[in-house]
């Protein structure tokens, strides 16, 4: 990656530079005071960047390759399914019947992009096992807040009043943050020996003022909780909605599904398990799939088919229904973020339901076999697995031992990961895991490269048992090394002094 | 295996052996029989590449995009021309397929564009400080809802009606789950009716609502208003459009606490409503509960610049359920556009492209009122958008004008009455830098010849097309 | 100053001052005056982008492209799916825009590309070495025909009429460059003709020409006319369809010295016919007269394995008029893409698509031939394109029939009469794993009307659609 | 950029991995001996790669990142145009209408392609100052070529059979080889004291044997030769054709047109004035224009517009005609590099007469300021100009004084550029220059940029200075040093053994 120490793009250029020229001014002239009275216009113009074409391009293709990215290395992130992302959805969502589709297009002219919408409802309504589909979501934690404003709307529909949501103490920051946001008191529910939910302790917090649990399954341990429907009925015993933070959802694609396990809610992370790429941090997308329950409730509008069989005849087969009177209602402008549905539907019809089994199966073989690799390797003596079972699509390890033994954190170890070109692992998550390191290769890897991880992972720790000076100043390799974050947000640089 | 799953027979059963299992189902084996899916997922079969295209292909030919047809639409994503050099940058596997900046050491080049997008914000609204991205506008505007509620507790928000229709109906739905109050303010004139944003102002109103312009195109005058509601000590947030601002005096200086806006217009393509970005900016006060991340310039162990996200104690993953917002995957790759777009419109381009706007649509709406008629909904300052009265009965009228156009190959903008009962014949009309006067004139015609045939039909009960 | 030109007129003044003149004007003091321009260029003023871009989509918009209409259009080039990845990659700064690797250490990128390249032409082939490529299919003919020249110095090349068109005259062309007589010979059944080939042959023969498949998309059986040709000392040059390779026999194994031929169809766009890539690969004997580029592997300094331009003494730069060739600036962006192409389809994944090609290419021989006065042009196997003949009086005829598929969205194929006054009613029909036997019942469907309402139209002297 | 040790796409991949799924066989299965027989067939496959498509991807990304380029940094190879490529170009070139549209499609379904063609050879013509135009040689040296041959062709009409083709001394490499190929003897004119055609030498040697004269203007040192006319008087005086290589013609655009100067056919590269994408060595484009003399031997077909006045209402305007009974026949199949021919076409709709002007007239200034800037610093007292001069849009220094005050050569200087970030100048060409750089900094760049590269080589000059070996060693910062060239040559390693 480049090193070179790079200038912003409000420091280059020079004034009367530009990259845009304006059409040519074709309507009569008039003054503009006579169009929008000065006192409401701008006196200043903004001090944007005055750059030519050139500098405009090689400035931001220079930052680019101050990037890591999935295309140049292994990424293993773990809880973000850092998986390949295919080029035929760039190509696809770039046609311009998709892209340059107004929302507000009248249905009669956007009968291919409802369908689109509506094949990917009923796609991603399979793989829950729920009826019902909302698109409209912006990401995950979009579609978590959807979800327990629905879990809200369903009770209040029966007039109850409920103040408590639970949440298992792995739960991802996401959940009990949309708690709060959408009124509720955070009930934190605690793990077993086994990784998964403490039962004893569900009961214990399960009561008549629960709205409703929010699980991940796998959960962020990378452990598939066998008790779920155990779980599932005491929720419900009580009257709460069980929702499914789909986060690991690439786990069990076409092997079991949350409607099945009890869900009534479950959230998609279509950035996640079906490849809308990641994009430095969004866009993304988080589909929602209920239960009959909760339909009333869902966000509108919602898609409509008429007329039944297909080919009816009539060219309005698919129509937005906003007479919607028990919705919610909107999470967000329009439709939801179309572009990612296009290329997640893309992505479900060249995999078909073998294909997307096989993706989890192959996700779950990664996982498995990259920890066997690194207890092979001895990596597990210094750092092992929080809980010793085969675990889901990621598996978490502590580096408490190697923090000791070794005298390097899982940081330092992540830091020097950086030189060998790897992405490190997502550290410091679960909580619960001291030194935690959450490790999820995903399917689209070769076994190729599990194999060189868990070298590189067993080269640093014997370089660290040499010499730990060397981790704890990774990394060296990299266009910047460690950065003074706590400065950072002390004395807050937040935007160019110009 | 797939050709996106690299894993072969022979791989497969070297991997079992080293993990010690004799079959992929035994990494299953902790998921109970009765929850294992027994059946293929009810989906059709895979398909090769070829076909894939060639299916959405096929689907894309059945939208009629604004790519064929001379489109008018506006009503919060416009038609506006991307650059080329956007599609190239986007394109990049270092910018289009990463995560969040964990780990800043090797994302430097996305941490970097958060900062300049930052710069830009805070340049075109006037704020201090401002985050990364948020999902979109409408969403913003909620989000800014939330962070009054963190400021000051109070009940009640005041929305003007000139705020986009979906931006009024997603705060309402957020505002459900944070137990506040909406109440709308209605226009006069077209725009914010100040005696009633007066009256309906009191001490226990958290936040007041405005939009810049708002959604009948007209340019509101904010300082008044905002003043009001400052001397109630509620929060005066303003939903502007970035690219009026080009022209418009920037909230910043009007009193405002919190700018948020739809980035859409800012290089974004419209993608059938998404994605694009919200963008969420304030004024330093309000930083410590900001929603979503923020960039920050600082050194490294050698003393080289550099950028990190910084301020995360607000966030979800460090304060769970104390995080100001729950944010966590955002907008950044459309916010990359966004101040991509900023730096090829550049400090003259921006205002130049405002001011043609502005231009065109003057014009524009002044070649409609000419209709026999139709009228202008209102006389107030336009940016790049109006409305006009189609002097027609109700909105399917209206609709039935539009389908008429459609046929001419002319989308003629939006159906007011959808949103807005009480414009029943209103029609929301958008220029762009796309959009010639030729299309403009072609516009005027054709929508003519609708509304007239409209008329006619009305009149005679029949519905002939 | 343009948006492409970053120098204002600040700079320009103190650009001039730094360099010690008054003006620009004076930079040019050395062209006389009469030679200057006193005038603008007689062109059209400049325009913004978006203005370009609606021009260049409205041209786009008046041609019929494969995108639009269901095309069996091949005669060289073809209508195959080219995979999203190749897009990204090509798009990439990195490739894109580098000039020819003169620099390796920084360009081990573009030369391991190369190297890359000439393994997988060299697999393809079956020959020993492969430059990186030449500009396209029937230069590299003409390429070929001058290595020959250089390699014994006689004074003719035998071809054989099975040689695509373009080739032939594009060899003539050459060589009346360098004193080559061309003589074609004919074919029989299809294919070249044995006995002819034979009797033209002798000692003075420079070089011979076959491809594989030919024109008419028959098989040639190679091995018995190089031998022919070998024995009278006489280079064997095959120009061969490289899709094709994947499943006939590799020239290197037939006795050929030269293997050339048209790179569009490994991933490259139809662009109307170019840019794409021609193929060049040879036996190790000739290497030291390849012409172009040529990358090798090597180690640097510290031991680290790189690649570098090679053998550069066969070229013009460094040999200039002893080089074995003028060719500078070649096809490296498109033969990347032929190498990504070829790493797509994979060692599986290429007999696979070269198989269904041979399937659907007799299917739709047979479909076609059981139309009412239409058959087979020849019975030779083929690969992916056939020739029929329609059982009409001329080329205009045939081309009327194509005009009239054209209006039901179907190109049939080529009238091979342009080109072969022997088969004046032949149609050369190509098929691509893009058409589905569906696709191929239609085209039956349709042309068999075509052909029908052309009988009768002739019949009754009239022209009527 | 990445110094990652590298393997081939060969040394990846496994048995049985695949990015290629064919399509369903939806025709009737029949065996393959039936279609083909087994003596024809392929008994072996090609041993292709087998990758999965995130292998594939990963590998070309990593490998383009092995790649300087034109969007990273300067890139001021003399002779070579290294302009800024708008991307606007790559997005209209991609356009179906355009990139899927087949070459025999029939006239009157390409009438924009021909449109495009018809419109670009009108504005190649203006600029050239000549009447005629083909688009169809594919890069300079092909259009070279063409220009020999239609010499060839025009004498042979004439009934002449001459021997000899003039080049200067100063000659791109490709002009004597064109010679070569096209038949003729290439005889060399020398070049004089202030750097053009050395007219003593030009008249001596111009006899009715002479069938050609190839020039540059300005030439590759970057001059201007004023004595064109008189040049042109001496070839035409003996019956020879006066041939343009407008490698240059980045220099004189709207400012001095070849036609004008006597020329009687001139090759453009688009790929060089006219920002097609140089593509690490092609695709190019090389049209040429021609006087009404040399018009009836131009390439076939020819672009042909019908009835006159625009708009006339047939449907077909443009038309290919074949029937060329004088022409010099084909170059290559089909019209020629279409895809560049939309690039360039759009270039010059956005730039227009006065931007193409402006063009140039940058580019001169551009250079020579950086040549200012190099005086200014010294750089000229070890490298100086070749001729001293007013430079066009390129110019040449000697590091003959480098060498032998510094003991660095222009390689070495050349390579030290590299740890600094700058693709180095053309060296070692012209070969007339000792120790020849050829600077082309183009219009592109900025007066920052080329500050800053006057600095770097300032500062390579000293370094070397107190440490020469440091230049002679370089470079140090790429992902391989210097490389063994000979070694290479001497046993060449062409292709993978597998
Ligand atoms: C377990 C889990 N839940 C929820 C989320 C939130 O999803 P999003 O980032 O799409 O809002 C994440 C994201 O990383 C996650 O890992
Ligand atoms: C002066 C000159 N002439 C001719 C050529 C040959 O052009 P091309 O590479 O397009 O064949 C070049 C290319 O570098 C050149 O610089």
């Amino acid at each position: 990656m480049s090193a070179q120490e790079v200038r912003t793009i409000f420091e280059q250029g020079r004034p009367g530079r530009r990259a845009f020229e304006a059409p040519a001014a074709d309507v009569p002239e008039r003054s503009l005071d006579e169009l929008i009275p000065p006192r409401l216009r701008r006196r200043e113009p903004a001090r944007l960047p005055e750059v030519s074409e050139p500098e405009l391009v090689r400035h931001y293709v220079r930052l680019s390759r101050r990037n890591f990215d999935l295309d140049s290395g292994f990424y293993p992130l773990g809880s973000c399914t850092m998986k390949h992302n295919p080029r035929l959805h760039e190509r696809v969502a770039a046609l311009p019947g998709h892209a340059r589709l107004h929302p507000l297009t009248d249905a009669s002219r956007a009968q291919g992009a409802l369908t689109v919408m509506w094949n990917l409802e009923r796609a991603l309504s399979e793989i829950a096992g729920l009826p019902h589909v909302s698109l409209q979501p912006s990401a995950g934690s979009h579609g978590e807040l959807a979800g327990v404003l629905l879990t809200r709307a369903f009770h209040t529909d029966r007039g109850e009043q409920r103040h408590k949501v639970l949440t298992p103490d792995t739960a991802h920051g996401t959940n009990p943050a949309t708690v709060t946001m959408a009124g509720y008191e955070v009930v934190k529910v605690g793990t077993d020996e086994r990784g998964g939910v403490d039962l004893d302790d569900l009961r214990a917090k399960a009561d008549s003022d629960v709205a409703c649990l929010m699980l991940t399954n796998p959960n962020t341990l990378g452990l598939f909780d066998p008790n779920i429907s155990e779980i599932a009925t005491i929720v419900h015993d009580v009257g709460g909605v069980l929702y499914y933070d789909g986060a690991n959802l690439n786990a069990v694609m076409g092997i079991s599904r949350p409607g099945d396990m009890g869900f009534d809610i479950v959230h998609f992370n279509l950035h996640k398990s079906f490849t809308q790429p990641h994009g430095g941090g969004g866009p993304g997308s988080g589909p929602i799939a209920v239960s009959e329950a909760i339909e009333p409730y869902l966000p509108r509008p919602v898609l409509r088919r008429h007329g039944g069989a297909e080919g009816n005849g009539s060219s309005v087969e698919f129509e937005l229904d906003h007479e919607r009177p028990k919705s919610i209602g909107r999470l967000r402008g329009f439709q939801g973020n179309y572009g990612c549905f296009v290329r997640s539907y893309a992505y479900i019809c060249s995999l078909g339901a073998a294909g997307l089994r096989d993706v989890s199966e192959i996700a779950v073989l990664n996982a498995n076999y990259l920890l066997a690799r690194l207890r092979e390797l001895g990596v597990t003596e210094l750092l092992p697995p929080a809980y010793d079972r085969i675990c889901m699509h990621e598996f978490v390890l502590s580096g408490a031992p190697m923090k000791q033994q070794l005298g390097i954190r899982t940081l330092d170890l992540a830091k020097r990961m950086l030189d060998h070109g790897y992405h490190p692992p997502t550290v410091y998550f679960p909580l619960l895991v001291d030194e935690a390191l959450l490790i999820e290769p995903t399917e689209t890897e070769t076994r190729e490269t599990l194999d060189e991880f868990a070298e590189a992972i067993a080269a640093i720790l014997s370089e660290a048992r040499e010499d730990p000076e060397i981790a704890r100043g990774a990394p060296y390799e990299t266009p910047v090394r460690r950065l003074d974050e706590a400065g950072a947000a002390k004395n807050p640089v937040l935007r160019q002094a110009l | 295996m797939t050709r996106y799953t690299p894993v072969t027979e022979s791989d497969r059963e070297a991997m079992l052996e080293a993990i010690g299992v004799a079959s992929v189902d035994e990494l299953f084996a902790e998921i109970p029989p009765e929850l294992r899916l027994t059946r293929p997922l009810d989906l059709p079969a895979g398909l090769g590449e070829a076909e894939v295209y060639e299916h959405m292909r096929s689907l894309a030919a059945r939208n009629t995009s604004a790519e064929e047809v001379i489109s008018f639409l506006g009503a919060g994503m416009y038609d506006g021309y991307i650059p080329a050099v956007i599609d190239m940058l986007l394109g990049r596997s270092e910018f289009l397929t990463p995560y969040t900046p964990y780990q800043p050491e090797i994302s430097q080049g996305g941490l970097q564009v958060m900062f300049e997008y930052q710069t830009a914000i805070c340049e075109l609204t006037g704020m201090d400080v401002s985050n990364a991205s948020v999902y979109e506008g409408p969403s913003a505007v909620a989000a800014a809802g939330y962070l009054a509620k963190l400021t000051n507790g109070r009940p009640r928000f005041l929305v003007s009606r000139g705020v986009h229709p979906h931006a009024r109906e997603t705060l309402r739905t957020y505002s459900v789950g944070f137990g506040m109050s909406v109440e709308e303010v209605g226009l006069r004139a077209g725009v914010t009716y100040a005696d009633a944003w007066a009256k309906a102002l009191g001490d226990d109103v958290a936040a007041v609502f405005l939009a810049q312009p708002n959604f009948l195109g007209a340019v509101e005058d904010i300082e008044p208003l905002a003043a009001a509601a400052r001397e109630h000590g509620a929060l005066v947030v303003v939903s502007a459009d970035p690219l009026s601002l080009g022209i418009l005096e920037p909230p910043g200086s009007q009193g405002v606490d919190v700018c948020v806006g739809e980035g859409q217009t800012l290089g974004n393509r419209l993608d059938f409503g998404g994605p694009s970005f919200g963008f969420f900016a304030a004024r330093e006060e309000h930083l410590r509960r900001m929603p979503g991340r923020i960039a920050g310039e600082t050194r490294d162990v050698d003393g080289r610049r550099g950028f990190v996200l910084t301020l995360q104690t607000r966030e979800q993953h460090i304060r769970r359920e104390k995080a100001t917002s729950n944010i966590c995957t955002a907008q950044a790759l459309n916010a990359l556009a966004g101040v991509v777009y900023l730096s090829w419109l550049g400090r003259r381009g921006l205002p130049e492209l405002a001011e043609l706007l502005a231009r065109r649509a003057a014009y524009a709406r002044e070649a409609l009122a000419a209709i026999d008629g139709v009228r202008a909904l209102h006389e107030q300052p336009i940016t790049r958008e109006f409305a006009v009265s189609l002097g027609l009965g109700d909105v399917a009228c209206v609709q039935r004008v539009i389908a008429r156009c459609a046929g001419d190959r002319i989308e003629p903008g939006y159906a007011l009455g959808r949103d807005y009962p009480e414009y029943p014949d209103g029609l929301l009309v958008a220029v762009s830098e796309r959009r010639s006067r030729a299309d403009i004139d072609h516009l005027a015609e054709v929508l003519g010849r609708a509304v007239a045939a409209e008329r006619l039909a009305s009149a005679t009960g029949g519905k002939q097309a």
